[in-house]
């Protein structure tokens, strides 16, 4: 019993060794691979789907470029399932490819601010589409760099706009105990705090959860006339859905996490009069938008909806590239050294994305990083209704 | 105080919605509980698969142009607990039946490993299918009746409202439970099942096909469960393949606080539960000043389900037993 | 392969020459190759041939110390990937003492346990808060916070106590229940945990709540930083030689046939004299200081602790990794927690972007993200074929002529005094 | 000199008085036998005195000092062991595991001790191997060591369950239906072999037995309980003629006749 046991342990042991050993391929060496890192499975996936495929369409659109140039391009998506452990674990064998030359990820700052570490220890760049935790950029890290706004930038404009354009005056605040949706709410807040408005409460739900009528119902008590969420669009869909049911035909505001089509699928017709901010213009109508829906769609199928996340991942590619292609000919058209792309990407300073421009300060924010406001209506996305520029 | 007040129809009409969602479940976990001894963790799984399944009958009712009224839920409701009561069945024959003279631990670590099994199924062919494993279906009762604002001795009460939906809900849950209590204490059966509970040997020995009864008890148990799951569905339109998980725990707190094992203490436990949670989510912040809030409201149900087992372990209802030495 | 197999267990020959062979091999092919998961693979499979070897226990462990400590780090050092294997076995070597931990509670003492990953977090946020900038916030005019790097050796002890404390707490009222109502109630305890460590950012922020607690520092030990996976590498090898030496320790002892008696049969062995409660709670201390003390390393490895490390999930996979490798088997469990976390790891993503880049199969289909169908299926498996686990625990055997012939010898010279046994 | 007494004891489960106002006292170094048909409290009546229940009233002494209520791992530390009547032995366990079980509550190896394997703590589990030893090849199962206890054949499961009681050094020992299920052959070793342990070591025996023909041959003192009651004690040849005894176990015609 023992013995068999042993021989198929072996067996067993062998084959999958040299099925995962076939992967291991060097590439050659005027391969360079881009990575990117976000949550393909779990419940944001369709937003970390969505960056993928953006930077996935950025890097193939340049392949050409590339090849003229003398090197070959190559995407690395890597699943960080949300979950730090996973993502630092990435990101240690995405360094271990030399090859490797940068990074676009990731969806959640909690995965973000533990990889960045590994990241600069490796001089890897990243470039982030989605991360909006004050502190990812505040260590001063070289290699880290994100195209969107902070949250202490979103809070502020979201307040700007609930006061002045909604006038709102008593704010319930909810938000759904996750590093993203805690970090937007807290900074809300902070500014509400500071220009004296008045918090009727701060609460949290659980993510996963479907019922939120308990703490609804305290909405209902308190009377407020704005309900601002910090959260991802599963919970906030079904939120808002529920407040609408309860009668509550109140203002609810979001962030960058309301920005998906399952908002609209889950909170259904009660989605009207739901605000969120945003780093991406609407380019729906835009030409250049319109383009880039068709050629999203051609390639990854009608089933694949665009979201802001797809311009965001496809934008912060493109930033990488054009860093890639600065360091190669600064280099005299050899390959570059991490650290001569990693500079390469800090130094860019007006690189005209398809929803952004970007150029980086000196803690690798974006200079030029607008909120946006939204309101849906009935449909994906929302209309656009104000802009809020740094101050 | 007025603040609390105010709401309390509403959270009270909130609470019995969701208690009655975790009594019916409750039920699924009190009567293979009582028969086999073994928390059947795939329970809330099972849930789970009735929601997805009713949707899914929905949607396809939608596409070959059926219309939705109370005729094709019925139907659905119908298909969906005959699936899942199949389902529940198939998993007893697999999991649970080879391993029914192991050690305690072996069985349990079984229904872990199927409840794991069957997220990520469903979750796969959800994903499949949409893209997405989050699912937002089509709702039968759209409509909401409106219970206007009144004051009682000095205090407002909000206006509230309820979802035709739920009244539906809350109907066939009530129903349900009253069949199953009249069908275990009334028919041959039902008989067969407790004494099965009871003693299986000697159950066996007076001729009842053991077998035949535990196999009964889990198609019952999870037609149930997935008759609920399309109700869930249909209250909140919006399902996960994780939905059963959380919730199938809730539930069975509600067995345990119940009594595990008996019937009308799972409705009891379950209502009980759904209240006191909704209400601990509309209140507790108001209760402490904003230091505690709705997101301890989990915290609440496993600290009843933890009190209730250390110092009530026969349940409100149930009654002690002691090993035999 | 059977002729293999019985050439393997008679000559030790046979089984010094395979072993050092495919050493030799892997090591060198892993050394100078740019990236092989393959060569690191089969070179940890070495530890489980000589497991299997007859030698005397002096020279497994010494082999096994040996490749452990010397031909696995300098034969990952060649290449690029370093870092990478270094970083799996260090997650492999913090999952192998929790499950060992687990163990203690679930194998020996057959306590199901389904909140174990609590005393993990307890230990992580414990130096998480104390050694980082956390601390400062925490206490606001305090000057000796934060403790920094040097104080990580002082935490391994403190995580390991405030674990151990815990679990007596926690155990106090939780083993007024049994069986499977443990196993909920434990459930409960663990969500418990993590949920009060999500919202401790109000009313007085003691772990930041779900943005978790970064910048904690790396071990220091005079002047030097313990920055990469490598290095910690080193600490985590030698926790884990403790932990294994105190389970083996415990494992024949006076309290390690308590545990094992009370998961028997509660009542006889409260006939024969044993502290139901008392055993119990040596059980439950034990098993969360070993995890305590891995949530400590963990913190420090990471630079960031949040509470998404810590779900029912993570409990659940040191479950399965214990049930894997066998209940109360000590080798077993090391077997199955070292499969579980590569697996987990190294070769299910490996495998997932094999499939995606080089088969361009779609990404619903990729293995990693079947993590939880996989545990199903090698939960139900293993319940439903072999419940005992790959390496089934075997109780200790003595030779009988020994204790004869000791027991004649002690008979002969005290013969007058012996009046009773 | 009295060993153990119990003094007007009682136990009600539920509506049922599982055993009513019994006071026995059992004389260091006899050998007692309690009787009574199925049902009668018996396993109550030693329930109560290894602790497993407290009794509803009345109290228990050993050696004079009162043990009455205490937990069943203390009683077992002041010296009274037993075996139990559906047998239970650490079934995963070794034959000489579950002996050394036995001897834990002499056993003094702390944690830390334990932990850096002290040589103190080293020669102590040397010892009780020893011992655990010496106790096998006493009861006549020395060559069963390294077995697991559940694949003993059924009358040396019940050796071992007497081993297993002695190693811990009991004052009192009691034996729960020790013969039940045992072949003649069988039976007469465990005779022989609960005569010995009372004259070797001077330890009290107290047993609970259908078999009359053991119970007879070997028992000082017989009690009979019925109901929950005892209807009647004495001496072997007593308990024989008693009519109250025999009306208990075979109804009242048995006596008319």
């Amino acid at each position: 019993m023992k013995r068999n046991f042993l021989t198929i342990l072996t067996v067993f042991g062998l084959v999958t060794a040299t099925a995962v050993g076939c992967s291991t391929d060097a590439g050659g060496n005027n391969a360079i691979k881009i990575a990117t890192q976000s949550p393909l499975s779990g419940s944001s996936s369709t937003l970390g789907e969505a960056i993928k495929l953006g930077a996935q369409l950025a890097l193939e659109e340049n392949q050409e470029k590339f090849k003229k140039l003398g090197f070959t391009l190559e995407l690395v998506p890597f699943d960080d399932q949300g979950d730090p452990k996973v993502g630092v674990s990435n990101a240690q064998k995405l360094a271990a490819d030399q090859s490797i030359l940068g990074v676009v990820g990731h969806l959640n700052s909690g995965v973000a601010i533990p990889a960045s570490s590994t990241y600069e220890n490796n001089s890897i760049a990243m470039v982030s589409p989605a991360n909006t935790a004050v502190e990812l950029t505040e260590q001063g890290k070289k290699s880290v760099n994100r195209i969107v706004a902070r949250d202490d930038f979103q809070g502020p404009a979201a307040f700007g706009f609930a006061t002045d354009n909604l006038k709102a005056k008593n704010i319930f605040i909810i938000q759904d105990k996750s590093a993203y949706g805690q970090g937007l709410a807290e900074n809300f807040k902070k500014v509400a705090e500071q220009k004296q408005a008045k918090i009727l409460a701060y609460e949290g739900i659980t993510v996963g959860e479907q019922d939120f009528n308990g703490v609804l119902n305290q909405v209902v008590a308190k009377k407020p006339d704005l309900i601002y969420f910090g959260g991802l669009y599963g919970e906030g869909g079904l939120l808002v859905k529920q407040a609408r049911e309860k009668g509550l035909n109140i203002p609810v505001m979001g962030g960058d996490g309301f920005d998906s089509s399952d908002m609209v699928k889950i909170a259904g017709k009660g989605v009207k009069n739901t605000f969120y901010t945003s780093v991406a213009a609407d380019i729906s109508n835009t030409s250049e938008g319109q383009n880039f829906v068709k050629k999203y769609q051609a390639k990854f199928g009608d089933k694949k909806s665009v979201q802001s996340f797809s311009y965001y991942g496809y934008d912060s590619m493109g930033v990488i590239l054009k860093g890639l292609e600065d360091s190669i000919t600064k280099n005299g058209n050899k390959k570059p050294t991490r650290e001569q792309v990693r500079d390469a990407i800090r130094a860019v300073q007006d690189y005209q994305g398809i929803a952004t421009k970007v150029g980086f300060d000196a803690k690798g924010d974006n200079k030029y990083a607008k909120v946006f406001v939204f309101q849906f209506e009935d449909k994906y996305p929302g209309k656009q209704v104000g802009v809020i520029e740094k101050q | 105080m007025q603040e609390i007040l105010s709401t309390l129809p509403q959270v009270l009409l909130d609470g019995l919605t969701l208690g009655a969602i975790y009594a019916v479940v409750a039920l699924g976990y009190t009567m293979v509980y009582g028969i086999l001894e073994l928390i059947n963790f795939a329970h809330g799984e099972i849930f789970m698969a009735g929601a997805f399944i009713g949707t899914a009958l929905l949607f396809t009712f939608v596409d070959i142009g059926l219309a939705l009224n109370w005729l094709t839920l019925i139907l659905v409701l119908l298909l969906a607990s005959l699936l899942t009561g199949v389902l529940g069945v198939g998993i007893e024959r697999i999991a649970y039946r080879p391993l029914r003279k192991a050690p305690k631990l072996i069985p349990l670590i079984s229904a872990v490993g199927i409840s794991f099994i069957l997220q990520d199924l469903v979750r796969f062919i959800a994903e499949y299918k949409t893209g997405n494993y989050i699912v937002t279906g089509q709702t039968v009762f759209e409509n909401k009746i409106a219970i206007p604002a009144f004051s009682i001795g000095g205090y407002d009460v909000h206006a509230s409202a309820i979802k035709s939906n739920t009244l539906v809900v809350i109907g066939i849950a009530v129903l349900i439970m009253i069949v199953l209590d009249i069908f275990v204490n009334r028919t041959k059966w039902g008989i067969a099942m407790r004494a099965v509970a009871q003693d299986r040997d000697t159950a066996a020995l007076m001729g009842i096909n053991v077998n035949k009864v535990i196999a009964l008890t889990f198609f019952i148990g999870s037609a149930i469960g997935g008759a609920t799951g399309v109700l869930y569905a249909q209250q909140y339109a919006t399902i996960n393949p994780f939905i059963g998980f959380i919730l199938g725990l809730k539930a069975f707190t509600a067995a345990v606080l119940g009594g595990i094992g008996n019937i009308r203490g799972a409705m009891f436990g379950g209502l009980l539960i759904g209240l006191l949670e909704v209400f601990a989510a509309a209140n507790l912040g108001i209760l402490t000043g904003g230091a505690l809030g709705a997101e301890y409201k989990d915290v609440f149900a496993f600290i009843i389900l933890i009190l209730v087992l250390i110092f009530k372990p026969a349940g409100l209802f149930g009654q002690a037993v002691k090993e035999k030495v | 392969m059977k002729k293999l197999a019985s050439l393997f267990s008679s000559s030790r020959t046979f089984q010094s020459v395979l072993i050092l062979l495919i050493v030799l091999c892997t090591s060198t092919s892993l050394y100078l190759m740019d990236k092989s998961v393959t060569s690191f693979l089969l070179l940890l499979f070495s530890f489980l041939l000589l497991y299997y070897t007859t030698f005397s226990n002096w020279i497994k462990w010494g082999a096994g110390a040996l490749i452990a400590f010397a031909v696995i780090p300098v034969a990952a050092s060649g290449g690029p990937s370093q870092q990478v294997y270094m970083e799996v076995a260090v997650m492999a070597g913090i999952y192998i003492a929790m499950a060992l931990g687990l163990n203690i509670v679930v194998g020996f003492a057959g306590l199901l346990d389904l909140g174990f990953v609590a005393f993990f977090a307890l230990g992580a946020y414990v130096y998480g808060i104390f050694a980082s900038p956390q601390a400062q916030a925490l206490f606001h005019n305090s000057s000796i916070f934060p403790l920094g790097g040097e104080s990580f050796w002082l935490f391994i002890i403190v995580g390991a106590l405030v674990a151990a404390l815990f679990g007596i707490i926690l155990g106090v009222p939780v083993l007024r229940v049994k069986g499977d109502y443990l196993a909920i109630v434990t459930l409960g305890f663990g969500e418990i945990i993590r949920i009060v460590f999500n919202n401790l950012d109000k009313p007085i922020n003691i772990t930041n709540g779900a943005l978790g607690i970064s910048g904690i520092p790396q071990p220091k030990l005079f002047g030097f930083t313990f920055t990469q996976a490598s290095h910690i590498y080193f600490l985590v090898l030698i926790v884990l030689g403790f932990v294994i030496y105190a389970v083996r320790r415990f494992e024949d002892s006076k309290l390690g046939r308590s545990w094992k008696a009370i998961r028997e049969d509660e009542i006889a062995s409260q006939a024969m004299g044993i502290p139901l409660v008392k055993t119990k709670l040596w059980a439950f201390a034990l098993g969360a200081s070993f995890s305590g003390m891995m949530g400590v390393l963990f913190a420090a490895k990471n630079q960031f602790v949040d509470p998404t490390s810590f779900t029912l999930l993570e409990s659940i996979t040191i479950l399965v990794m214990v049930i894997l490798g066998g209940m109360g088997s000590v080798p077993g469990v090391i077997l199955g927690a070292a499969i579980i976390s590569i697996l987990n790891l190294q070769i299910l993503t490996e495998i997932t972007l094999f499939l995606t880049q080089n088969l361009h199969v779609p990404e619903v289909f990729s293995p990693a993200k079947m993590q939880r169908l996989l545990f199903g299926l090698v939960l139900v498996g293993i319940a439903i074929f072999r419940p005992q686990g790959l390496i089934p625990a075997k109780n200790k055997t003595y030779k009988i002529a020994d204790l004869k012939a000791k027991l004649s010898k002690k008979n002969t010279k005290t013969k007058e005094t012996t009046t009773s046994i | 000199m009295s060993m153990l007494t119990a003094t007007s004891i009682t136990k009600h489960f539920g509506g049922l008085t599982a055993v009513k106002d019994v006071s026995i006292n059992f004389e260091k170094g006899s050998i007692t036998a309690v009787i009574g048909p199925n049902g009668a409290g018996k396993t109550t009546f030693f329930n109560m005195i290894t602790g497993i229940y407290s009794p509803d009233g009345g109290e228990i002494h050993l050696d004079q000092k009162p043990i009455t209520g205490l937990k069943p791992n203390f009683i077992a530390e002041k010296g009274i062991a037993r075996t139990f009547q559906n047998i239970r032995l650490f079934k995963e366990m070794s034959v000489l595991e579950n002996v050394m079980v036995g001897m834990h509550t002499h056993l003094k190896a702390g944690f830390l001790g334990t932990l850096f394997s002290t040589p103190k703590v080293r020669s102590e589990e040397e010892q009780a191997r020893y011992d655990a030893y010496s106790l096998l090849e006493y009861v006549g199962l020395a060559d069963w060591v390294n077995h697991q206890a559940k694949n003993l054949p059924y009358g040396a499961q019940r050796k071992l369950e007497i081993a297993r009681a002695l190693a811990t050094h009991p004052k009192v020992l009691l034996l729960d239906e020790p013969a039940a299920g045992m072949n003649p052959k069988e039976t007469t070793e465990l005779t022989d072999l609960i005569l010995q342990i009372r004259d070797d070591k001077q330890i009290t025996v107290i047993l609970i037995e259908h078999d009359m023909k053991l119970v007879m041959r070997i028992s000082e003192q017989i009690y009979v309980l019925d109901h929950g009651q005892l209807i009647a004690q004495g001496l072997p040849e007593e308990i024989r003629n008693n009519p109250n005894v025999i009306e208990a176990y075979l109804g009242k015609s048995a006596i008319s006749v």
